[in-house]
């Protein structure tokens, strides 16, 4: 996959995505009022709040599948008054999903090199012969599909169905899905919902890989404080839509809105 | 025979990617192709070729269409034999225009013409979803069906109405017409079967193929991925169009050797999805035994009291035949809502674990 | 060319307004008689999110085995009695041979499931009732015949009075089963099933009950469809082509709505029969076989969900 | 596609291609019951054509060409000697076939037009009328009404016909017509999904208010017609149909009465020949058709479709002097038809149809026919036999033939030669 | 991890009034697949039952097994019984069971996402002959559980966020006024606060209401503090069970599941990486 630094230009510390000041609702139902927060590249930026802040809602703004009806998202500089979703994908934007989103019909092989459409564009004609240019192309992403599958450490589920794992590696093949997108900016919503303990240590550590070999940024939203506090470096906080703090995980563990809201009595 | 990969290890992911892995399944589709290239056409006599294999073909290339469409990348469609009846039409036209040029050549290019309008009615597809997404295709149905029946220029202006197949030859062989024997047309139709067949297998197991099973199995998912729905979605049309539309072609050409509109009716569609759903949804072997089985089955059924020697009129026969047909279908559905793939499949899970149950 | 399309109709129209009138009686009727078979779909689809491919056919065989009853000398009530039965016995028969086994399958193959039904409802027909067509028992039923012609705008507007039953029965059937649908708890029920099997079956609803219930009115909606068509030409197989019709109605309503059905209905009907009536000689008329289905795409276009239907979640 | 064991027999074999199933059983059924119940009464009466046993197998088509074209391979192994596809749609692909495997076919008064024309469809038979002549006659009736076809002039005529080959075959001649006698022609296609539901067909009839109406209709189509052209209290009197209604189709319809069609053989049961079928065939229980209906419009064309295959036979017989004829035989049998009044009498039929001589060119005949009316409870002759109008349709029959031919290059050139009639 | 560990036998199951009892079955999916290789359980009456185990360990497909949802999944249960309240019930369909007082909760939120959130809990009710009163009244007192629910109770269920669907899940299962409720997986994609409330309802229920619980849960560490008793599955089979403190004691259990508490426990980011084992994969 990609080395550290990267294409964008961009290096570590600087502002990689800025929301700025979004407000989204459905009819009655305010989702998101006037947020705003930045990821920094490199960094692993925790979104944390109650059931239906408006978290899960968050991360659709950002790639695009829901459109605010006010503020801005500035990505790699560029400023937009919305995402548009295939814009977020080819920019290097890539996401894992609350309640899974897999492919059900397609085996986990399957999946992850679904993940890298949009890096395949040999000729439509080539595909009909498997040959020449579109079989060199698919070993060739073969390749690197595999270099996940290794990295997940989900070998032997490999020619599954997704359908049939089980939840826990159901959210572990999502992750590789989305890896295999080699984005710049990974959102993962709640990869760790339904593990044990050491299913989320594993978990813990794939983030942390990703996020160190291959100088990913990560957005994670995650219930447990936990893993929360462990993992991330900067934490939002959003409560009924609004942000409510911002900022490192001692900042936030301390911040009275924060245990009132969220953590309740702290363990 | 034992059904083992044991002791069959990839060494490259190409041998990996391959389309049967299994040396077995290899060996299958080899004795398959000898089969149908050289003992039936050798030892079938003129009613089964004609009347047996050539529709049952036929079919399985619709299906196979169809498939590409409804099965891999979850778009219902009815219009199948609208789409068919374009291809009968264009090549029609296009070998009157140009009887010098090969017919083979109007039989694929017929298809590009069916492709095209199936692109055109899959337009709505991007908004309009599932059930919903019938209503358009059935417009097609409709309407082209309706233009069949309006637009003389089609059947340049024959005073039936209907196409009349000229006759054609490939490598001075009669292929179309009534002087074309069953052995001839059952070969060349098999042939463009095949490699038709080869294509659709090595599109579906290829990017194009992902990119419509996860637009199938899940469109959100697959927009935040950078999947174009609409590209994907009208190519899944137009390539399902052009294979219906080939099959359409050869339906007519090598088969009834004349077709008045009505050919192309809407039941049409309806047998060809049936086959497509029995022979397994998102599996193109599955296109096959569907179309051998809703094809068969029936002429089977018809044969049955005759060969038993039973005195039961044609009519009674016709009756029961559909009463079977409903039933088994519903039955097979019972027995593997997947599709007689799906039980073929699982038939093997079992020989390999063999002699244990699990 | 311009002027006889967008032009010379509704001079037409103005000409001759009893013809107008007469026009969108008869779309409406017809729009009526579709919305009948479209209900049927409705109900179904509602209740199992099963599109019942069956209707059409059920239609023909309840009709069937009402006349053919009454010709093989059973008075004609009894008759309807007895066709009445034979439309439970094919419910619960259908519930528990087809649906039950496969609860919680894909839509698509209970769609196909419904495919066999009809085969097999063929197949029956013909074998106990010959394939012949037969003559509505219209009379024997009471139903009314001959028309009321009303003298006006200076010409006449023929309304049949089996025309008028038709309305007034389709509009009783759809208000009542609206009321079933939206008040009660099985009219819930039905929906919860409609959305998730699975789920349903976990709070405890009996699929098996509700199928029986609901196979058994889309049964009895068939039936009243039938004798309607029936009067107005004749019962044979091939009334299962009309069946089709009801398809841009259904869509164009939304699956799921018992008014939509009805809305969808009148629009579709009404709106081919002036199109065929002032444009289709434009283009040698003949039109309406596909007219219908145009009209429910262009809404769709608007609406992707059907004019009433449930609106179709995106969610991530 | 039953292969009837009864093939093994010796005999001569004669395929039925019938449809008992399907939307158009109404009509098929009679039919199939009538070439079925008269040709097993010759087995029963004679023990067949000049004593070999004609041995019958119904094929069921469902009026579905693919299931006709499977029919059509499974007898085709039998050395069937003429085979009636009973559909137009089954005819077509057929016709070229024909000349290859030996095998006349015999459309009766359906099918392919142009194949009247001995000369370039020599394997091809479509007794007594095409539906071009059907239209001439219907017009020259409509002619007399008015006082002479000339007084059509300024007439408006409407046209209502099943959308598809056989509605839309006589459209240029009716042009044609219209052309030449002057009057203007509406049309109203009834498309194959709507034949139930014609309402706004009618509406239109009833804003044209044309003079007369001639329906060209099928199956469903017919008796929804009549129930609409009576909603609109249309004069049925001006209402003519071509031949294909059966009682089934108007029976029970009221307002029907003063319907009319045209139609070129008796019904009832009052011919000798008749008689003999409900004597040997219906009475012993070898007829699957329920006694009412024999005698009926439809069974009487199936009787008069099998007389012709059985005519066929036995001219065959008399050429060339063999007992168990094959296709080629019928085929001469057929070109040699002669049925005169003797014969007819002879046959048991005497006043049940007209005469029919067919000839090497002319396969068709193209004979007058009558009009019958509907009083409410079963059919009227009402004139006696109109004759077509060779002249008007003689062209394009021509036309069409050669066009036929053109546009199937390699088109054999007639090679059967021609028997003097005998 | 099953080494040094008492073999399990069904005695050491508490003897006392056994509401549920899962005698050792076996499950099949597609006919080919064998999931559940003998699982053997019982849950006393009023008793909280935990059962816990690794992704694919068989808890979900257990929990079907018994509320008889796995032939809507093409599984069956092809060896052992199951008794509820003292009754053979594995020939049942599930609409019996609930009529019992036997309900499951489904993994992964299943609302009728067509319908409002209230609607969602009136379904709940139907197999309930009691009464549209006492239905209000119960309905009350879920969205006083679940004050969140009162706010979107208008909304339709297929948009609210995850959360707020699990606790429709949860609150739509007790609208039935069950006996036993089989809950998979509650505490999934729940605030922490949430969480605890939870389980505190499960306890207020199970002591109020005397309704007993066979809970799937993941989260050890909370499922252990509120359950009375606790089974270990692996890849299908019953590897270790006993008293939730027992358990609590148990080193193994301690290590793969709890993980050290309070302020020592160990950061996720100095994860060891030896102590991964592929589980799922045997
Ligand atoms: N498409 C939509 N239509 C209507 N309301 C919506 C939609 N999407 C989200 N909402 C509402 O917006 C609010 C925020 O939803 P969101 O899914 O972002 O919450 P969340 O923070 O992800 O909660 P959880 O942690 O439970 O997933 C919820 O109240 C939800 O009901
Ligand atoms: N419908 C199915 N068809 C085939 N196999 C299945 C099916 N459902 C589950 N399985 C298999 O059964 C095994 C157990 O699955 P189950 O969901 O019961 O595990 P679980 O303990 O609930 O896991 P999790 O904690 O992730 O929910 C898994 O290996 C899974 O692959
Ligand atoms: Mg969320
Ligand atoms: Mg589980």
């Amino acid at each position: 996959m990609r080395a550290p630094g990267g294409k964008d230009g961009l290096v570590a510390g600087d502002v990689l995505l800025a929301v700025d000041n979004v407000s989204l609702s459905f009819g009655g139902v305010k989702a998101i009022t006037e947020v705003s927060f930045d990821i920094r590249k490199g960094e692993i930026r925790a979104i944390i709040g109650p059931n239906g802040a408006g978290k899960t809602s968050m991360l659709n703004v950002i790639n695009g599948f829901y459109h605010p009806q006010q503020g801005r998202i500035t990505y790699k500089g560029a400023t937009r008054q919305k995402m548009r979703p295939y814009v977020a994908a080819s920019q290097g934007i890539s996401r894992t999903f609350q309640n899974v989103a897999l492919f059900k019909g397609m085996s986990t092989l399957d999946n992850i090199m679904a993940g890298r459409t949009l890096k395949m564009q040999g000729s439509f004609f080539w595909q009909l012969f498997r040959h020449g240019p579109a079989m060199r192309e698919e070993i060739e992403h073969r390749r690197k599909v595999e270099e996940i599958i290794d990295f997940l450490e989900i070998q032997a589920i490999r020619k599954t169905p997704v359908g049939k794992l089980p939840y826990g590696l159901q959210k572990r093949v999502e992750l590789g899905r989305a890896l295999a997108m080699e984005p710049d900016l990974l959102l993962l919503d709640e990869p760790m919902a339904g593990m044990n303990l050491e299913e989320k240590e594993d978990m813990s550590r794939f983030i942390l890989d990703v996020n160190n070999q291959y100088g990913t940024t990560i957005a994670l939203i995650e219930h447990d404080i936990g893993v929360v506090m462990d993992l991330s470096d900067r934490i939002v906080v959003l409560e009924y839509g609004r942000k409510i703090a911002d900022g490192t995980p001692d900042q936030v563990k301390s911040d009275q809105k924060v245990i009132d809201a969220y953590l309740g009595v702290s363990h | 025979m034992f059904y083992r990969e044991a002791g069959q290890y990839k060494t490259s992911y190409a041998a990996d990617m391959a389309i049967f892995p299994i040396r077995q399944d290899r060996i299958g589709i080899a004795v398959i192709l000898l089969i149908a290239f050289v003992i039936i056409p050798v030892f079938g006599n003129q009613f089964f070729l004609s009347s047996v294999m050539i529709p049952t073909l036929v079919f399985s290339l619709a299906a196979i269409g169809l498939n590409i469409l409804t099965g891999y990348t979850g778009l219902i469609s009815l219009g199948t034999a609208a789409f068919m009846g374009v291809g009968a039409y264009a090549c029609y036209k296009l070998t009157s225009w140009f009887p010098g040029v090969n017919i083979l050549v109007w039989i694929i290019a017929s298809g590009f013409v069916s492709a095209g309008v199936g692109a055109l009615f899959g337009l709505p597809s991007l908004r309009i979803k599932g059930f919903y997404l019938v209503v358009a295709t059935l417009a097609a149905q409709f309407f082209l069906q309706w233009c069949f029946v309006r637009i003389p220029w089609l059947v340049n202006y024959n005073t039936s109405g209907a196409i009349e197949v000229p006759e054609r030859t490939l490598f001075g062989v009669v292929i179309t017409g009534a002087n074309a024997t069953p052995t001839a047309r059952y070969l060349v139709l098999l042939s463009v079967v095949a490699a038709l067949t080869w294509f659709a297998s090595n599109l579906v197991h290829g990017r194009v193929g992902r990119a419509w099973m996860a637009v199938r199995d899940m469109d959100i998912a697959a927009e935040l991925m950078g999947i174009r729905l609409l590209t994907t979605k009208l190519l899944a049309f137009a390539v399902s169009s052009f294979y219906c539309g080939v099959a359409g072609a050869l339906m007519v050409f090598l088969w009834y050797g004349s077709a008045e509109p009505e050919v192309f009716v809407i039941n049409q569609s309806f047998l060809v999805l049936f086959m497509v759903i029995i022979g397994g949804l998102g599996s193109l072997i599955g296109s096959f035994m569907g179309a051998a089985l809703i094809y068969m089955l029936p002429i089977v059924l018809r044969m049955l009291p005759a060969a038993l020697g039973l005195p039961i009129a044609s009519a009674t026969v016709e009756h029961l035949q559909f009463i079977i047909v409903g039933a088994l279908i519903i039955v097979f559905l019972i027995a593997e809502p997947h599709g007689l793939a799906r039980l073929w499949q699982t038939g093997k899970q079992k020989l390999r674990i063999w002699p244990f149950p699990y | 060319m311009l002027y006889a399309l967008f032009v010379d109709p509704w001079v037409q129209m103005g000409q001759a307004p009893d013809l107008l009138v007469q026009t969108l009686w008869e779309g409406l009727v017809s729009g009526v008689l579709y919305a009948l078979i479209a209900l049927g779909f409705v109900l179904i689809f509602k209740a199992s999110g099963v599109f019942n491919f069956a209707q059409g056919i059920m239609v023909v065989f309840s009709a069937l085995t009402l006349v053919g009853l009454h010709e093989m000398g059973v008075p004609a009530f009894l008759a309807l009695g007895l066709a009445v039965a034979v439309m439970f016995v094919l419910a619960v028969a259908v519930e528990r041979v087809v649906l039950r086994p496969l609860v919680n399958q894909p839509d698509i193959i209970l769609f196909m499931a419904t495919f066999g039904i009809t085969y097999v409802l063929i197949g029956l027909g013909e074998l106990i009732f010959g394939g012949n067509p037969k003559r509505m028992i219209a009379d024997e039923l009471y139903l009314p015949k001959g028309a009321i012609d009303l003298k006006i705008l200076g010409g006449f507007v023929s309304l049949q009075k089996i025309d008028i039953a038709a309305a007034v029965i389709a509009a009783v059937m759809i208000a009542a089963l609206a009321f079933f649908f939206q008040k009660t708890r099985i009219g819930r029920a039905l929906r919860a099933v409609a959305d998730s099997h699975k789920a349903a079956l976990s709070v405890g609803i009996s699929l098996n009950q509700i199928w029986a219930i609901v196979w058994f009115t889309a049964g009895i909606v068939a039936l009243v469809t039938g004798i309607m068509w029936g009067a107005r030409s004749e019962v044979s197989f091939s009334l299962q082509v009309i069946a089709l019709k009801a398809l841009p109605v259904l869509i164009l309503g939304g699956f799921t709505s018992v008014p939509g059905a009805i809305v969808g209905g009148l629009i579709i009907g009404i709106g081919e029969k002036l199109g065929e009536f002032y444009w289709g000689p434009l283009v040698g008329g003949g039109i309406e076989s596909w007219l219908a289905y145009g009209i429910a795409l262009a809404f769709l276009l608007f609406r992707p969900q059907g004019l009433f239907g449930e609106k179709i979640i995106e969610r991530i | 596609a039953t292969i009837g064991q009864a093939a093994a027999q010796e005999g001569i074999y004669v395929p039925l291609f019938t449809y008992r199933t399907g939307p158009f059983a109404g009509s098929g059924i009679p039919i199939a019951d009538g070439m079925r119940d008269y040709l097993t009464m010759l087995n029963e009466r004679d023990g067949g054509i000049g004593g070999v046993k004609i041995v019958l197998d119904e094929c069921e088509t469902g009026y579905d060409t693919k299931k006709g074209l499977e029919c059509y391979d499974a007898v085709k192994g039998k050395k069937p000697v003429v085979v009636n596809p009973w559909s137009t749609g089954i005819t077509l692909p057929l016709i070229p076939k024909a000349s290859v495997d030996k095998i006349p076919i015999l459309s009766m008064a359906y099918g392919l037009s142009a194949s009247a024309r001995g000369d370039i469809f020599p394997w091809v038979f479509n007794p007594p009328d095409t539906y071009w002549d059907g239209l001439g006659i219907i017009l020259r009736y409509i002619g007399q009404q008015e006082g002479g076809l000339e007084k059509l002039k300024g007439k408006k005529i409407g046209y209502i016909y099943f959308d598809g080959g056989f509605g839309k075959e006589p459209i240029p001649l009716f042009e044609q017509l219209a052309k030449d006698f002057g009057f203007d022609l509406k049309l109203y296609p009834v498309a194959p999904g709507d034949m139930q539901n014609q309402s706004s067909q009618w509406l239109s009839v009833r804003r044209d208010r044309p003079d007369f109406m001639v329906m060209y209709g099928w199956g469903a189509m017919n008796p929804t017609a009549i129930k609409e052209a009576a909603k609109i209290n249309y004069p049925m009197e001006k209402f003519v149909s071509i031949w294909w209604p059966g009682e089934d189709d108007i029976r029970g319809t009221d307002g029907a009465k003063g319907f009319k069609m045209i139609n070129w053989h008796g019904i009832g049961t009052d011919y000798p020949a008749l008689k003999d079928i409900q004597k040997f065939v219906v009475d012993k229980g070898l007829s699957k058709a329920n006694k009412d209906k024999v005698g009926e419009l439809l069974y009487n064309r199936g009787v008069y479709n099998s007389l012709l295959i059985a005519e066929g036979i036995a001219q065959a017989q008399k050429i060339t002097g063999k007992k168990a004829v094959d296709g080629a035989d019928v085929r001469r049998g057929l070109e040699n038809l002669n049925l005169d009044e003797a014969r007819l009498k002879e046959l048991g039929l005497a006043g049940f149809t007209g005469t029919l001589k067919l000839t090497c060119d002319n396969h068709n005949g193209h004979r007058p026919a009558f009009i019958q009316q509907w009083d409410g409870a079963k059919w009227v002759k009402i004139t006696d036999p109109i004759e077509p109008m060779p002249d008007k349709v003689k062209p394009l029959l021509d036309a069409a033939a050669q066009d036929y031919a053109e546009k199937n290059p390699g088109w054999p050139k007639r090679s059967e030669p021609c028997d003097k009639a005998s | 991890m099953t080494a040094a560990l008492a073999p399990h036998d069904a005695t050491a199951a508490p003897v006392a009034e056994t509401i549920l009892a899962v005698n050792n079955i076996e499950v099949v999916y597609d006919h080919v697949i064998l999931v559940l290789k003998g699982v053997s359980l019982t849950v006393p009456k009023g008793g909280i039952v935990a059962l816990l185990g690794a992704n694919g360990a068989g808890k979900t497909t257990t929990l079907k097994a018994i509320s008889n949802l796995l032939h809507a999944e093409r599984g069956e249960v092809t060896k052992g019984t199951v008794e509820f309240d003292g009754q053979r019930v594995d020939r049942l369909t599930p609409n019996d069971l609930v009529r019992r007082g036997c309900i499951q909760v489904m993994e992964g939120r299943h609302c009728f996402g067509h319908l409002t959130i209230e609607e969602n809990l009136l379904t709940g009710a139907f197999t309930r002959r009691d009464g549209n009163a006492a239905i209000r009244r119960d309905m009350e007192m879920i969205y006083d559980y679940f004050p969140r629910l009162r706010q979107r109770k208008g909304s339709i269920a297929g948009y609210t966020s995850g959360g707020e669907q699990q606790m429709c899940a949860i609150g739509r299962a007790m609208m039935s006024r069950p006996k036993m409720i089989l809950l998979d997986e509650p505490s999934m994609g729940l605030a922490p606060q949430v969480v605890e409330e939870i389980f505190e309802i499960v306890r207020t229920l199970n002591q109020k209401e005397g309704v007993s619980f066979l809970l799937a849960e993941q989260n050890t560490n909370i499922a252990l503090r509120y359950a009375t008793y606790g089974y270990i599955l692996e890849t299908g089979r019953v590897v270790m069970d006993g008293a939730a403190d027992a358990l609590r004691e148990n080193e193994d259990v301690k290590e793969f599941y709890l993980g050290v508490a309070g302020a020592d426990r160990k950061s996720f980011r100095e994860v060891k990486s030896y102590k991964r084992r592929k589980r799922w994969l045997a």
